[in-house]
């Protein structure tokens, strides 16, 4: 049964690996995000992340039935984390089972780069020079006029 | 006849709005195009929304040609970083 | 620092989490190999692992050696199990963390390629009608005459 | 003068062999194939090595005109099925 969460406690990670497995799966895949000390080498000290909470749990969802597909189980528990995070800290977490690897490394690495792509989620983060300033990120598909993306002003002008 | 939509801002746009919740009246078979322009005519802040942002009405990624109903939620989606 | 272990004793999958990671990193990956209850349409019971161990040690610590230029760090931690397995117990168990998602995934996958390629193990499969048989394996590369792989008339034979 | 050698059998070949380690004594300058032809000329259960099976000299694979000293350690590996 796919579980997908957005929430605002601590990931527990060996406790997303508990969720899935069965004995007839050969495998298991446990992806998790966590928040590192730099990004496009600047340092970073910390991260919050906004959410809009009602459609990232449809959305994260909805990624994990399309990953179950890949997958050919429904073993997916897929939590996201919001609020504010420190190093170390596990932004998100995927784990997947199955009888084969090849169906469990595609389908973990279908759900990230979906979450990358179209979760409704956003991460300011927190600079050691006391600035904070929201990552650019990517527009999701579906969007738009025609669905092509389009640089946002917004970004240019360096809303932080 | 007017329709009322809500609208939410996340992240950038929330920052930059100072709101992350506008309720907004529009003329009957409105669009979010017709939406998106209402909020630049506003004037600054509002007007570095870019002319087509992405937005999710009702939770689902929409094009800017989706009608809108009364009641709608429409929520203007900055580029998103989640992972 | 690489870890890579051979052993009998039960294998600890948030251990080997607990082994890599770094400030710098920004996402962890832990493949876990299972005993399945099937294999090509029988139904199995258990298995056991023989293991040429010096030499599997030695094997997989230069896969790791080799995983981690992939990676990019040598936050790696493998470790392959022997011996009497049960259903859902861990036979094999990769960890790797890097700053960037897609090098931990071209990094375990070739793990455990290449662990199914030349780690010198062998597994006997238990079937539920009480039979056991070694499982058709892959003859390593760099062996024989010329380096081409070899039907082994053993396999045929039905070597139990 | 000749060079006594330490083959080791794993898996499928030490169940039919029965003996999961053996000394052999080769005349110098062997390699790996005169090892295999001297025990698959030895007949049963020997015979059914392979002409040209995988090995691994001191731990290292190897291709069968490896030449062999004394005290090398040949394992016979059978199609290996880790994972």
């Amino acid at each position: 049964m796919v579980f997908a969460e957005v929430r605002s406690d601590p990931i527990n990670a060996a406790g997303l690996l508990a969720k899935v497995g069965a004995d007839e799966d050969g495998v298991a895949l446990l992806f998790i995000g966590v928040v590192r000390d730099h990004a496009e080498g600047r340092r970073v000290e910390g991260m919050r992340y906004d959410v809009y909470a009602e459609m990232a749990t449809e959305v994260l969802h909805k990624i994990a039935l399309e990953a179950s597909e890949r997958l050919g189980t429904d073993r997916i528990a897929v939590v996201h984390r919001f609020g504010e995070l420190e190093i170390g800290d596990v932004s998100v977490g995927i784990a997947v089972s199955s009888p084969h690897r090849a169906e469990a490394y595609g389908a973990s690495r279908y759900m990230i780069e979906e979450i990358k792509r179209r979760l409704p989620v956003w991460k300011k983060e927190h600079y050691a020079d006391g600035v904070s300033e929201w990552v650019e990120g990517t527009t999701p598909p579906g969007t738009g006029l025609d669905g092509s993306t389009h640089a946002l002003p917004l970004a240019d002008e360096g809303l932080a | 006849m007017s329709v009322l939509v809500r609208t939410l801002f996340f992240a950038a746009y929330r920052d930059r709005f100072g709101v992350s919740e506008l309720s907004v009246d529009l003329p009957r078979g409105s669009t979010v195009a017709d939406l998106v322009a209402e909020l630049r005519g506003r004037g600054a802040p509002f007007d570095v929304l870019p002319e087509e942002p992405a937005v999710a009405v009702n939770q689902i990624y929409s094009f800017l040609d989706e009608p809108l109903m009364k009641g709608d939620e429409v929520a203007f989606i900055p580029p998103v970083a989640g992972g």
